[in-house]
């Protein structure tokens, strides 16, 4: 099928937005710029831009602490992503989260997540509220394929389905958890079939192909919006760099991280087939990375010169004091 | 802080404990759509304590949810609603059961509001205390609330503060942690009208006195009436204060009655170690020295699981000898 | 097939005896004997008997609440059972447990669990040590059905997949958990297809036919044995009381609970073929039906007569306190 | 109780706290062929902070199991394991995901041998205390593990400790929940050889001193040796005490420090509401009020969750400067 010209180059454009705001990250965390660390989701574009583009501005979402990818893509600016990764006043977070609690609840983010497994239950709530208040609009859970072992997701799965929620759940599954190879602790090792066991319509669908995200997250985001409960989208992805930034390890092979990346790689292909179809031009093409890098300098200078939080406020916000008078 | 209210004759038209649950959620609910309540077996059963009987038949079953046997997912749920917009009640029947849903409890829905400046208005309300049913129906975790910043802890002791504290909860944005004494459920008493709200942190004098104070919350509040009585036989007045909630505490009215009498009785019946009453005594402490005439006395139970076997359970929580003894003990200094 | 006659008799004469403690002990509690009331498992006899005539006696079981059908098939004598169930110093728990803790470790009983879920960890756990230690012998963790909506079964049957332990899954599937119908909270509806989609052989097995119930488990044993892993039993089954002694309740109707008593019940099905077969004569059948009556008035004189805990004993066996003097 | 041990010079040739820990746990695999260690990522990588690097490779993937995600399932393989006559070692890594196997611990595992007179020899290792990482890494749950009847409850401060007390718990029947301190892991110490268990509930005495005393435990002490230093020049010689274990506690070691001072800090870096802390002054007040010169100051953390920024994460906790502020404070009784 011809990709749409103006859909494609935008969503294009967001996957190169990610894949630059990742490695200039991942940079500037080696240079002790982002406190703890970062979990870098390069080679994972594809997923957060496929599902996202499938949405409403307006819909929930809740992820994982690999999040850059759907909140970048999920329409939040990048300096006030960056920012937060630095823990400045200016983050979405006020520097209160960094790199694995960026969120923008009022828009819809409902958080990132230190817990592995917490996003899909917290989704399933907010789509609780969404049936609950009347309104047509779908929650996106996200969890990796190490947090599909996780009982917390399960149970949510479960309650999204009795309920009829208006609930997708998509495994970002990049095939590794930490060190941890999928197969090697994943029961039946067909994350899909666990679903399906639930009771939801439950795909396997490839993570590197933007166009068939989007297509999935669509087909189900109508069957919630007609009521007919939640999908589960197991979307098979890749992660170039290691779980944490620095880390190596030996747990894959230089050339499984050169094939993924030569054959598979989410941009290139994507990038390929709009200009194979005429619809981007290479010059095009150029002219967005040079936009795109440009958008990532003026993020990090951002995030450079935001001022930290004030350390007065660490008290700040804890409850609201209307319960009664907090000592 | 402190208000006093008048102790409630037991009369058969005075709704128990449970009912004035049911009717501080019924009011709430008829002014707030967005109240709902969720978990397991409440539509026909009415909850394992009838705590909301009747309510769904009002309401709908769209505000009134049975729900599997998913502890984590049903406080997600209150979660996920609660950041949305919604005001859920999420009743996971025993407090013990909370222990399946920790993360959501303490990591979650404890920090939203601090990390993302949100508002998670969820009440989770269990049902808590020691008595029949054995080790594990019968765990006090309302320290492990307490402790955790972000959440707030009501343990009524009565009817009218039942009512009283789930209305100010139902109006407030923030978690709170309802637990309720099963001993006490059917206990009957007086209870306020559609106006009446008892604020957080306040703590309730139940009983004046001129020699000593008992402080505590929940079903020891009865057996601290009663070693009042016993006490007074031996010329000895007791005033009792019931904390009603254990965050926020009422340390006004904790300095105030340990300034007041430097005789001071902290109880409950969690196992002892590292309870609540640790907290209280260490803190009044600190902040009254020159006014103590001797030590603040903790009465709590044992450091052992709880038994099915009622003797033995009985033996474990402090009696309301006990509780004679260490008012004793404090009118020896 | 033909059923061997001593197998046959053995096995019905379990499952009566079951039946009578269970009715004997509902009305016991009625009048107050059993603090804290119990779990009547009546109707539920051949899943315990069916799986418990197909292990070993050194094989394992963790249960749950509703555990005396468990626990009087796996060979705990009926008088230790009631006089825990009064509380007395000679059950065997010393009273310390009542209806939901029976447990004799020793004898590879890991204990009933007052927390739904809870003891399908638990075997998985002793699967664990069974195959650390090299032991040929299986570990069986029993669930209802309303506990596979817990988290944590599910990541237990996981992680016994991925390690390939020797553990079976009994769902003793009663249909109801409290008064909640199974269908109503059960996504998907067919238990055993989760099962399978955590990469387990999984079956639905009719729980009132305590052969099948025999067989099915002997296959798992077999298979856990010869080192294949873990197998999943949903055994329909349903329970004839209440939830706990002396509810009743709406959720289900008269007729229903009649059908199931007359036309599907473990004991008259499984004594009509042993009769039919010649295995059993009707003399036979009432002298055994007499002799399990004594053997529970028996138990229950025990119980009457046995002494009550220490209470001075509250704070025996909490630790060790070899790990240094606890204070 | 109170075992005093030489300071430890940090020469290269000391191992980290980290290594301490694979150096204990070597030595008793060794000896015990049924203990095991299970959790996330152990195999290749060692761990997340290299706690049992290499042990994998030196006794094989039988002995150090890699886990899927799944803290529930984590804690019941031990403790049925446990029970069945294993002494696994289950790694959480972070104590804050234990939030996901709160019912296996409290429970389950807490309960057995009183419930069903069956060991439970389990050891449950985490990695605990405040640093980067931000709410979800930060948490201080050691006063829930060590309120839980039968729990015990290891927080060392130094490689000796780790090794001393990591061996006594491979011997010992019981569940043990053994914390160690995120900021600690690299630090470098002496260690004791084979035949070193230290008991648990034996205090350490970090620095003998004149004027009053520091009780404490984990990082904590470090900041309590640089107030110590920091006080000395304003000529105010206070004493260190570590706990080491929160359950049992060392009551001996910390009655005798009240008695000796009656001017005592008890500091840690968990939310002071309902900390630990609290335990320890409202005991030690109780009992020996006559010997106290004033109050028992409790030093701890705001009642806030942790920021991923790391001078708000400092700001929350104790200082330095707290720790010399609350020493002036009791010396100024
Ligand atoms: C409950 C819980 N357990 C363990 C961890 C530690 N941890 C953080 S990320 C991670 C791996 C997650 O793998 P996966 O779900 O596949 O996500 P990915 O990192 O691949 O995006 C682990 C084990 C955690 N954060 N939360
Ligand atoms: C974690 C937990 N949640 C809730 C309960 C309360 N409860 C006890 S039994 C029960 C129903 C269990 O149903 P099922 O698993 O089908 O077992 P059955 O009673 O039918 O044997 C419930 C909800 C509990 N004991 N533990
Ligand atoms: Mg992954
Ligand atoms: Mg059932």
């Amino acid at each position: 099928m011809t990709t749409d010209s103006k859909w494609g180059k935008e969503t294009l454009r967001q996957m190169l937005l990610i894949r630059n705001f990742e490695e200039t990250a991942d940079k500037l965390t080696l240079r002790g710029k982002v406190p703890g660390g970062m979990h870098n989701s390069s080679g994972q574009e594809a997923v957060a831009v496929g599902v996202m583009s499938a949405l409403d501005p307006k819909d929930v979402i809740a992820t994982t602490h690999r999040s850059h990818h759907h909140t970048i893509a999920k329409g939040m600016p990048v300096n006030i992503v960056m920012a937060e990764l630095f823990t400045k006043a200016t983050g979405c977070s006020g520097g209160r989260g960094a790199s694995m609690h960026l969120a923008d609840v009022e828009n819809g983010h409902f958080g990132g997540n230190g817990i592995v497994g917490a996003g899909v239950g917290i989704a399933m709530g907010a789509a609780v509220g969404i049936k609950q208040m009347g309104h047509k609009k779908v929650a996106v859970g996200f969890v990796g394929d190490g947090g599909v072992n996780t009982g917390r997701t399960w149970e949510a799965v479960n309650m999204a389905v009795i309920y009829k929620l208006p609930l997708i759940i998509i495994v970002d599954n990049n095939q590794y958890a930490v060190e941890t190879f999928v197969e090697r602790v994943t029961g039946g090792n067909d994350i899909a079939k666990r679903g399906a066991g639930f009771g939801l319509p439950s795909f396997t669908i490839d993570g590197q192909d933007v166009e068939e995200v989007h297509k999935y997250t669509l087909e189900a985001r109508n069957r919630a919006l007609a009521g007919e409960g939640p999908t589960f989208i197991n979307a098979l992805t890749y992660r170039y760099y290691g779980h944490n930034v620095g880390e190596k390890g030996q747990y894959r092979t230089q050339e499984e991280i050169a094939d993924w990346r030569s054959h598979r790689d989410p941009i290139d292909r994507f990038s390929a087939k709009l200009i194979s179809e005429g619809a981007l031009t290479q010059a095009d093409y150029e002219a967005m990375i040079n936009s795109v890098a440009k958008e990532i300098e003026e993020a990090v200078d951002f995030a450079e010169k935001s001022p930290l939080p004030d350390v007065s406020t660490i008290l700040d916000g804890v409850d609201s004091g209307l319960l009664g008078a907090s000592k | 802080m402190s208000t006093t209210t008048p102790t409630t004759p037991t009369t058969q038209q005075n709704p128990t404990y449970s009912e004035a649950f049911q009717s501080g959620v019924r009011e709430e609910m008829k002014l707030n759509p967005n109240i709902f309540i969720l978990g397991t077996d409440l539509v026909e059963r009415g909850g394992h304590f009838a705590q909301v009987k009747g309510i769904a038949q009002e309401f709908g079953v769209d505000r009134v949810k049975d729900s599997p046997i998913s502890e984590a997912a049903m406080v997600a749920a209150g979660l996920g609603s609660a950041m949305y917009g919604c005001h859920p009640i999420i009743d996971l029947n025993f407090i013990d059961f909370s222990l399946g849903a920790m993360d959501e409890i303490i990591n979650q829905a404890a920090k939203i509001r601090f990390m993302f400046n949100r508002p998670v208005p969820l009440v989770i309300r269990a049902t808590s205390g020691v008595a029949l049913g054995g080790a594990h129906h019968c765990n006090s975790l309302e320290s492990l609330f307490a402790h955790t910043a972000g959440l707030s802890v009501a343990v009524p002791s009565r009817a009218y503060d039942v009512k009283g504290l789930i209305k100010t909860a139902l109006r407030s944005p923030d978690p709170v942690i309802f637990l309720m004494h099963k001993k006490l459920s059917g206990v009957r008493g007086e209870i306020g009208d559609e106006n009446t709200f008892i604020p957080f942190g306040s703590a309730n004098k139940v009983k004046s006195g001129k020699d000593a104070a008992i402080i505590s919350y929940g079903y020891t509040i009865v057996s601290a009436q009663k070693a009042a009585q016993n006490l007074a036989e031996q010329g000895i007045d007791v005033e009792i204060i019931d904390l009603r909630t254990l965050y926020p505490l009422d340390t006004d009215t904790i300095n105030e009655t340990v300034q007041k009498f430097g005789r001071v009785v902290v109880a409950d019946e969690a196992p002892m170690f590292g309870s609540i009453t640790a907290e209280i005594a260490a803190t009044a402490s600190e902040a009254n020295f020159k006014h103590l005439k001797g030590p603040i006395i903790r009465v709590g139970a044992a450091r052992a699981p709880l038994s099915a076997n009622p003797q033995m359970s009985e033996a474990a929580i402090p009696s309301v000898n006990d509780l004679v003894e260490a008012v004793k003990k404090v009118m020896s200094y």
